[in-house]
């Protein structure tokens, strides 16, 4: 059912964990809907310079925030913005169709955390 | 990993290597068609009727009381769909349960959605019916009521013969969804009081792709598959006869097996609950704890998802399910746990472990000592549950 | 008499010995249900995803677009009633042929006594269907035609492509019944224009109680089976792995001798026609000499009925059928045999001989040597069969 | 489907022919339904001395025939007029239901043959 990158993704899941003092943090989904995630992330000079994740959820869910963290870490802040949940399948090879969008919300919680840094940040 | 513990027996079970044993000289060898007029194929006719007349044995029916049907589904849907057809100028009405099985679910939903009213009496928070809720429930457009035998996600075992005695009185067609049961629990269609009953036969150590369904004499239904005139022109497909003789001899064996398999499960199944709820924090049995089948458990785990415990187990052989196999890739929570009162966020927590004739202590005793490091790491990815944050508090 | 010459194949075959060997490992050993998430699972989830891949290659479909069902009739009840209801808004006429089998006439005749109006279009006396005679058969209310590829009982071949032309310029979707068709003759959806096409595995080597229905991708059809979200929420039902995997190997296997076997076949039957012809006086070959299935051969005799020629053939060993099999038990004679205009007398002493892969020369000599004293006998002890006799002349 | 005793009469069906310058005649039934029989019967002393049959149709049809000409020789005009369908089917050891009504036509043509006797000798 999932590609191996997906399962790999899902065993050894990266930046697992709770930023202390974080400069951003994006919830999405919820514990209802059996999908959960939180990103929270450390920002210097525009640039993501941390980042990690806790994910409530299936095998779609924790790989797809282990490859949003990934593939958003040390990206400039406007680039990481640019990061769609179909980048984040694509980059896994795809994920099954029944997963594809109530298990796919990484993208959604890197893009709160930067919301949220700005609007903390705006100043 | 290559031990593999088997603890998804509600899903499916391997068949039986006896059972695989009876049906192969009927595959390539003695392969004629039961309608047909020569001895190699009057050969498969008796060897069909010798499983009907050993089935309907079994359950205290007579041999012309059982239909060959592809599964458990095609039976449900027939005794529902066909029912409501033959009835239809009786009444439009039909009673069913909140914990049925989707076969048994959709049909009706499919009725509903073409005129008919359905009513779904609610359950006890371990899953139990009370009998006199389907009492108050009848209406005299009332043509079927359908109950299952025992739950598939929480093994509840309903009071069937209980609900039976009440339609008899009624006077209205009672169908019993029994493929949970069968095999596992004794069934005998009089003293239960049904006028239908399916089973399938890969449920209890039999093939995939063949069940049944026992209709009461003089029991109207419209057929589901219209064709030729097999089954006594109940039910068209050309004769599936390995299937039947082997789903014979499927029943025949956990028949004779079955008290002993009974007791040994269920002392396994205790043996895993307690090992699991010594072993971890908030974890929390689904359904009723006595009136259960022996196999099954159900349990649920603050702060963590289904499919990650199953993809986590799996990693150390271990085979369970989320909750009903067939709803795999919906991403709604079960609906029999919802009906027995877990809320959402719960439900998607749940996991079943349903245990059978394989099941070891080793096995076991190995899901007792993986299962909690997995729970650990789980919970310690959870955005919902934290030794010292705010938010186990809300768990 | 230990020799047995299997001569109807059109009503079932054995099941090859090395689909057998290929379905055994998924019974006992790698039987998870395809629907779970662990291993054991997917490995039945990726084996039944292979068999649709390579049953898609074999007709030019999309996997996608094949669904597994119990066999032949359920795929024709689906397609027939699914259609019916999912389109019931633009219309309900629906039209099939006269000869078409039990398991799409009977569906239809169903769906005629709910309100729907049904237009069969007849044939010549060869059995063809004049794809004129479809055209003019479509009205604005039409929702479906369902016609077969070749006809299980004289073997007749349908222009199916003419017909599919002439059903995608009217934009009606086309229902075909290849169930006597597959493993025997090309079948590529695209080139014949259909929408929706039945197979039964156990008519090419393949096991019983399996078969499929080709969807043309978009086509709009109501479930028959209701219940869990197997096969992409369109057909409910535990997923029958061993069967399914042996399908697909079947018709691999048929796929690639198919030439070969049309052209063995052939000449058997040809041969067996004009041993008995030459043997036998007032014979006379049912069905289109030219336009039929390689191994069919359906013939009547003068003065003699059926089934004691079935009987008496078996007591040589030899397995053939006096019409269509599923239809024996009934006294009713072929609706195929009237339809292509023969008179009911004739059609209770019609004979069909259906060839097969373990057909040879012996076999059919030895039909030619038996028969003719068995027409004699029969013939002896018939009333309206005597040599001098007046009544010879009304035959 | 059918009993030893139906397939034994059926491979060895008792008086078969037809009975030059019979004293009765009965057919019954007819090709268009498959099934057809005709007994011819000699009487001496209202005593069945010699019965024959030929019959078109299936395993059942001959069966019942060879059957009913075996109860019924040597019985009294009479006694044989009693024999019914039924009588026949059981002395077979019973028919398959589909065959029990349109093939169990025997005991009729017997008495078709005795009522043709009765009507050519009732002067
Ligand atoms: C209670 C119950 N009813 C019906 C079914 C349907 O049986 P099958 O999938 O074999 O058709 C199942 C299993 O899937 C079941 O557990
Ligand atoms: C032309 C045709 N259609 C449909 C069927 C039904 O297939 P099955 O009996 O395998 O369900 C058959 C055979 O019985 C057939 O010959």
């Amino acid at each position: 059912m999932y590609s191996e990158l997906v399962m790999e993704h899902f065993r050894n899941p990266r930046n697992i964990g709770v930023i202390e003092n974080a400069d951003g943090v994006g919830e999405v989904g919820n514990p209802q809907c059996g999908d959960m995630m939180r990103i929270t992330i450390k920002v210097k000079d525009d640039i993501l310079e941390d980042i990690k994740f806790q994910t409530l959820g299936c095998g779609a869910a924790v790989a797809t925030s282990s490859m949003v963290t990934e593939m958003a870490k040390g990206k400039k802040l406007d680039e990481a913005m640019d990061i769609t949940n179909q980048a984040v399948a694509e980059a896994l090879g795809g994920l099954p169709p029944a997963k594809m969008h109530c298990s796919n919300l990484a993208a959604d919680g890197l893009q709160a955390a930067i919301k949220d840094y700005r609007a903390r940040h705006k100043a | 990993m290559d031990r593999v513990v088997y603890m998804d027996h509600a899903s499916t079970t391997p068949t039986d290597p006896e059972v695989v044993a009876v049906m192969l000289p009927w595959m390539s060898e003695q392969f004629g068609n039961p309608s047909t007029m020569y001895s190699l194929g009057l050969r498969g006719a008796k060897v069909v009727q010798n499983a009907r007349e050993s089935i309907a044995h079994t359950i205290n029916a007579d041999p012309e009381e059982i239909y060959f049907t592809s599964g458990g589904t095609e039976a449900d849907n027939w005794a529902i769909l066909g029912v409501a057809d033959a009835h239809s100028k009786k009444g439009r009405h039909l009673i069913t349960s909140t914990i049925e099985h989707h076969a048994v679910l959709e049909s009706m939903e499919y009725l509903e959605k073409r005129g008919c009213e359905i009513t779904r009496v609610p359950v006890d928070g371990g899953g139990l019916i009370d009998p006199e809720e389907v009492r108050r429930a009848l209406r005299p457009d009332t043509v079927l009521v359908s109950i299952m035998y025992a739950n598939n996600e929480i093994g509840t075992i309903e009071p069937i013969a209980d609900i039976g005695r009440i339609t008899r009185e009624a006077g209205v067609l009672f169908h019993v969804d029994a493929v949970q049961a069968a095999g596992k629990l004794p069934l005998d269609v009089e003293e239960l009081g049904v006028d239908m009953l399916s089973m399938s036969a890969h449920k209890f150590y039999g093939p995939k792709g063949v069940g049944l369904m026992y209709l009461r004499k003089r029991t109207r239904v419209t057929p589901l598959l219209h064709g030729g005139g097999q089954e006594r022109g109940r039910r068209a497909g050309t004769t599936n006869v390995p299937g039947i003789v082997g789903m014979a001899k499927a029943l025949e064996l956990a028949d004779n097996r079955m008290a002993e398999d009974a007791v040994r499960e269920a002392a396994l199944r205790d043996r895993l609950w307690e090992g699991l709820s010594a072993g971890i924090e908030a974890i929390h049995l689904n359904g009723d704890p006595v009136r259960r089948l022996p196999g099954n458990l159900n349990v649920r785990l603050d702060g963590i998802e289904g499919e990650s415990m199953v993809l986590m187990l799996d990693m150390e052989g271990i085979c369970v399910s989320s909750g009903s196999a067939c709803t795999t890739g919906s991403l709604e929570p079960s609906h029999v746990l919802l009906a027995i009162g877990i809320p959402a966020e719960h439900a998607h927590g749940s996991l079943r472990a349903t245990l059978g004739r394989s099941t070891t202590t080793e096995d076991v005793d190995h899901f007792i000592k993986v299962f909690p490091p997995i729970v650990d790491r789980l919970r310690q990815m959870s955005p919902i549950w934290c030794e010292n944050c705010v938010c186990k508090q809300r768990n």
